[in-house]
């Protein structure tokens, strides 16, 4: 297995789904000549020619319906947002286009359609770069959202994503691009809606996924010193949900923590919760803990930007809470 | 500076030439759209379709004559307002109006109504209610159209009301861009709801949009079918040769209000008056009388129009009601 | 006390709000000569003037982004979205912008300015024009989110929101207009944040906003009929939320059953639910129960809408699941 | 049709007339804005200062010519691209570089940092994230100022890569039907981060979006900063007498790349050295020498500048670290 990087994965799985299928195409800002705005797109260009690897103006909401016109005649478009912040300007199109039109026509139109592109707070870049906006789309029935955490998951799901009849929104974490991990050299698809254990536990379960999966690893590594075995489920896909990973989890351990980047009102933490605590009832020891972002706008010091975000001592501090240790 | 404009063909008042054989089949569209808007209106204020329905009577001439431009495989993209386009793109009056009366019947078994008509096989792209957010779809269409050269043209519609959102002024960007094979129609009926073209825009001519972008333009009167089946088709033929858009004003009226619960009291009874006295279906009758075609087949014509229309309306009055939803929300 | 619309007491809130304070304006589409869409801003272009009530083109980011620069400079905007469904092609200037401004600039400028329009499911207007998305802006720090369900609470929510210093999301019951209620003649403003209960009752907790009050008041009276006593409350605002109005009646019952017209996943009853269980899990008798719409975009037919709406009937069966009587 | 143009300034290659004392604060200003966006480069690379570091670097004369057309209680709007608008506008560089450390005693106290620079009191409405959203805002201080009659006008400054959005098409389209008192100003760079005009636009010339809307445009060299403030005070007078809009676009260059992250590798070394010896920062200073401003005089204003900027960032370095933001989420 080759160890690579979670951008390089994204772009493997691009280009092989390019290959296989000629009704896939890439559109979005600096994707082409720029080879991306933060480079997922290296290289496209150049193999695909600009027929397949489309540069846009910036028209976000005219270059998703672009892509959403295309798909229901039958392309396999690829949307890249520069990040998920400018998705706001194009929401409209995802979720009153993307995803009702399969519903609206009763089934004649499909709208096969990923929107991807980095997400969650990034490094200083402040209040209106720097949000975490899946509790939005998980929202929308129709669409499906993916919030991959490891290169591996990346690029399994990503080319899930493409291959799949529906509009997927699938959110990369900014932070993660670097982030390296072992990836087989033989194609794989990894299906939407399965989760995945990434690290097994048998005292408490953190529930977590994106760039918060590797806090809760490391904030797991520091329970371990204590003798504390978290488990950390990583559901990969927000929706479809795949409860039932979690649920088994919480029935072992009996304790559910949720970690999540966004901001804590009406967070996708709050719909996990509540799934855990109807399907959990008679096995939690203790009301389900989260921890988010502060409820406010991210502010661009690089101090206050670490204090708002989920750290590891927060998770530390809330799994002790729910083991009554704190 | 560059001269912004091109290819912008010049307004003529001479009546185009014709046949009653080419015109017969626009005449007969157009009397069916008005019968089925007119069914409709009727079974609404018996309370037997609800929601909105948006009614087209008066604007006719547009949606037939431009259609009569494409070729079967084109694609047409419309707005809510969607029964007129619906039709002339081929969809039956039996599947609009069980649709309409929310059967499962319907052209999508009661999951859109009025505002949400689809036709894969006849390249009927909908039916949209977000003002402006349909003109990228249309967009698209062509870029695949484009994409896979298979010389695919898409119309665009929308009313004059739409021009000054956002989803319009960047679906004309790109396709001027990257030149797209789309023809975007905009059917000026003078009003946005109640608003009046003068309190939405700041010139008068539509068609304007297309200077900043060096896109080629037309704008004319759209009472008469013939005339815009002959201008629609000289846009529609850039798109088709050149990959060319066009953006196209139809000036137009709706003799009814915006939709059905819209009384219209912002306009006076003459204006309406005087639009009605151009009413491009008695218009088109009276081009076909003068053409020669005798009245025992008008009247043949419209006794067929009428038993189709009654016929829908008593397929949908028997038609049983639409029944499931969750199928269509994830294609498995 | 007169018996009023819900529609005349919006009516009388921005009529004497707009005689109270020179800055206070209304912009949006119809507004004005057609005396609003839904006739919510009857005859004040006859008594304000065009330039205090503004008919705007069809152009919601440019008319919401103008009430927001506006509000910086210190006028009080009211944007009326002619539907919420509409405000998806402006929701970037409520999140990047209204929300956020406060913040960005360290409270350098504020923005005063209410958001409003008919929301939630209406009748048979289908998929793109039919959705409640409360639990949208209800994420979004910055805001505050107000859903009246009564003409008494619309009025003097509506002039608070007016009052307020901060970005209100306005969201009225599209079905609710003709609904009366009993209104003072005299001046009263109702706190945001402060929520209400609608009906007393000791043996389980209904949570519920907007049109759900009235879906759930006609359970209580169905309940009632079988010797069960249901407290309804109203927490009127969602964002900020009163917790403690809820959780003191879960404490007093030990059941809790939301009840909410939007979509189930990451709907804001899952926030709900969350608090509750955080606050009141030694207090809980049962699970929480929510009640939602299908996870579906809504359908044109009659009997399909219907069916897609919690009912009377989906209420009392989960009164009856948190009782196990069923 | 109405001929679409209006008010329209034509093109101009003489040289505007100017005395030292008119230019040399212009000078200043340029030369002030260069120095703190090198000390920002500066301390960028040394990691002091965070996130997205767009430097205006080429591009002094525009946001300074155009302030300086202005009364000081009239309105800026900008985007993320804001430190010389910022400086324009009475901003201290103490309170922007500060800003830039992310400390408590920058100019919005840590929470904005480069791309979110806002003053009440100095009527600067921001730096924006969001490309095209701020148009609407600005619109929005205009709406204000012509509602309360107060004769403000609001300046608002965006990249030719932001004309294609749809906030930036409603923003005009209002302006134009209201006839608000703002005065686009579009910095036309030549570069939309990696993307040349030609892949963004149909045309050349971005000042046509007007046309459509029959509002009155402008279009020029952005080196000159005199020319720039002259042609501004046109556009700012006609905003402030009659309240009609201008769409202006001013043709400049950034020298350096998009933001610091980016090396710019999609433009030749020969195109930025034919940019850069059009430089408008040593274009002012050979100006002012023409007009006879001493040598010394030069020097001694040059040395201020230096000793303002190395003053602004020795008190960066030295004030407390940023250390709140829940206070300012929602005002009580
Ligand atoms: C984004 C958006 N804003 C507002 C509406 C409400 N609305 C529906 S149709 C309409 C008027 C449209 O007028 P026009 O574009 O001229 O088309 P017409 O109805 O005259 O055919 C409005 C305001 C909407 N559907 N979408
Ligand atoms: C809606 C939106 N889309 C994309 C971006 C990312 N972005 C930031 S600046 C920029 C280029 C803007 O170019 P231009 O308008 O020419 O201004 P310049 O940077 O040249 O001053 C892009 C694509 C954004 N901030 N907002
Ligand atoms: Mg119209
Ligand atoms: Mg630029």
């Amino acid at each position: 297995m080759a160890v690579i990087s979670y951008r390089e994965a994204l772009n493997q799985a691009m280009r092989e789904e390019m290959e296989r299928d000629e009704s896939v195409f890439i559109m979005g800002e600096e994707v082409g000549h720029y080879q991306g705005a933060y480079k997922v797109t290296q290289g496209l260009l150049q193999r695909f020619s600009s027929r397949r690897v489309v540069d846009t103006p910036i028209a976000e909401m005219g270059f998703a319906g672009i892509g959403v016109g295309a798909a229901m005649v039958g392309l396999r478009p690829i949307i890249e947002f520069m990040t998920f912040n400018f998705s706001l300007v194009a929401i409209d199109q995802i979720v009153s286009n993307a995803a009702k039109m399969y519903q609206m026509s009763a089934g004649a139109f499909h709208v096969p359609i990923v929107f991807r592109g980095p997400s969650g707070p990034a490094v200083q870049v402040a209040s209106q770069h720097s949000q975490a906006l899946e509790s939005f789309y998980a929202h929308v029935p129709g669409l499906k959202v993916v919030l991959p955490s490891t290169a591996y998951d990346a690029k399994g799901l990503l080319k899930t994503a493409i291959r799949d009849d529906n509009p997927v929104v699938f959110m990369e974490g900014e932070t993660l691009y670097g982030t390296t991990w072992e990836v087989p050299e033989q194609e794989y698809l990894i299906p939407l809606g399965k989760g995945d254990i990434k690290r097994p536990g048998k005292d408490v379960t953190l529930v977590a996924w994106s760039k918060m999966v590797w806090v809760c690893l490391d904030a797991a590594k520091a329970l371990a010193a204590e003798g504390i075995e978290a488990e950390v489920v990583d559901p990969r896909t927000l929706r479809p949900l795949d409860t039932e990973i979690i649920c088994d989890s919480v029935k072992k351990t009996g304790r559910c923590v949720i970690v999540e980047v966004g901001w804590p009102v009406a967070g996708f933490g709050a719909e996990v919760a509540y799934q855990v605590q109807r399907q959990c009832m008679d096995h939690l020891d203790a009301p389900i803990e989260r921890v988010c972002s502060d409820d406010v706008p991210m502010p661009y010091a690089k101090n206050l930007e670490d204090e708002v975000q989920p750290q590891v001592k927060d998770v530390v501090a809330a799994v002790k809470r729910a083991l009554y240790l704190a | 500076m560059s001269t912004p404009e091109k290819a912008r063909v010049e307004p003529d008042d001479e009546p185009v030439v014709a046949t009653v054989d080419e015109l017969k089949p626009l005449y007969r569209q157009m009397l069916a759209i008005r019968r089925l808007e007119e069914a409709s209106a009727k079974a609404y204020s018996q309370g037997k379709i609800g929601g909105f329905l948006h009614l087209i009577i008066g604007q006719e001439a547009v949606c037939v004559g431009a259609t009569a431009a494409l070729r079967p495989d084109d694609y047409v993209v419309a707005t809510y307002r969607d029964h007129g386009h619906a039709y002339a793109k081929g969809i039956s009056a039996r599947a609009m109006m069980a649709e309409l009366y929310g059967k499962k019947t319907g052209l999508v078994k009661g999951l859109g109504g009025s505002m949400h008509f689809f036709d894969k096989g006849k390249g009927f792209l909908g039916g949209h209610g977000i003002v402006g957010g349909h003109v990228p779809i249309a967009a698209g269409a062509a870029f695949a159209a484009k994409y896979r050269g298979d010389g695919r043209v898409a119309l665009c519609f929308f009313g004059e009301g739409a021009s000054t959102i956002g989803g319009f002024a960047e679906g004309l960007a790109l396709a001027a861009l990257w030149k797209l094979p789309v023809v975007l129609i905009c059917e000026n009926n003078q009003y946005s709801m109640g608003t009046p073209l003068y309190r939405s825009l700041a010139v008068e001519d539509v068609s304007m949009r297309a200077l900043a972008h060096g896109m080629a333009r037309d704008r004319f009167d759209g009472d008469d079918v013939l005339k815009v089946k002959q201008r629609i088709a000289i846009a529609v033929e850039r798109a088709r040769e050149t990959n060319e858009p066009t953006l196209v004003e139809v000036i137009t009226y709706r003799f009814r209000g915006h939709s059905m619960s819209d009384p219209g009291l912002y306009r006076t009874k003459e204006e309406v008056e005087e639009w009605r006295r151009r009413d491009p279906l008695n218009r088109t009758r009276v081009r076909l009388e003068e053409l020669g075609m005798p009245a025992a087949d008008l009247e043949a014509l419209e006794a067929d129009v009428k038993a189709e229309i009654e016929d829908a309306v008593h397929f949908a009055e028997t038609s049983p009601p639409a029944d499931e939803y969750f199928p269509y929300v994830i294609k498995e």
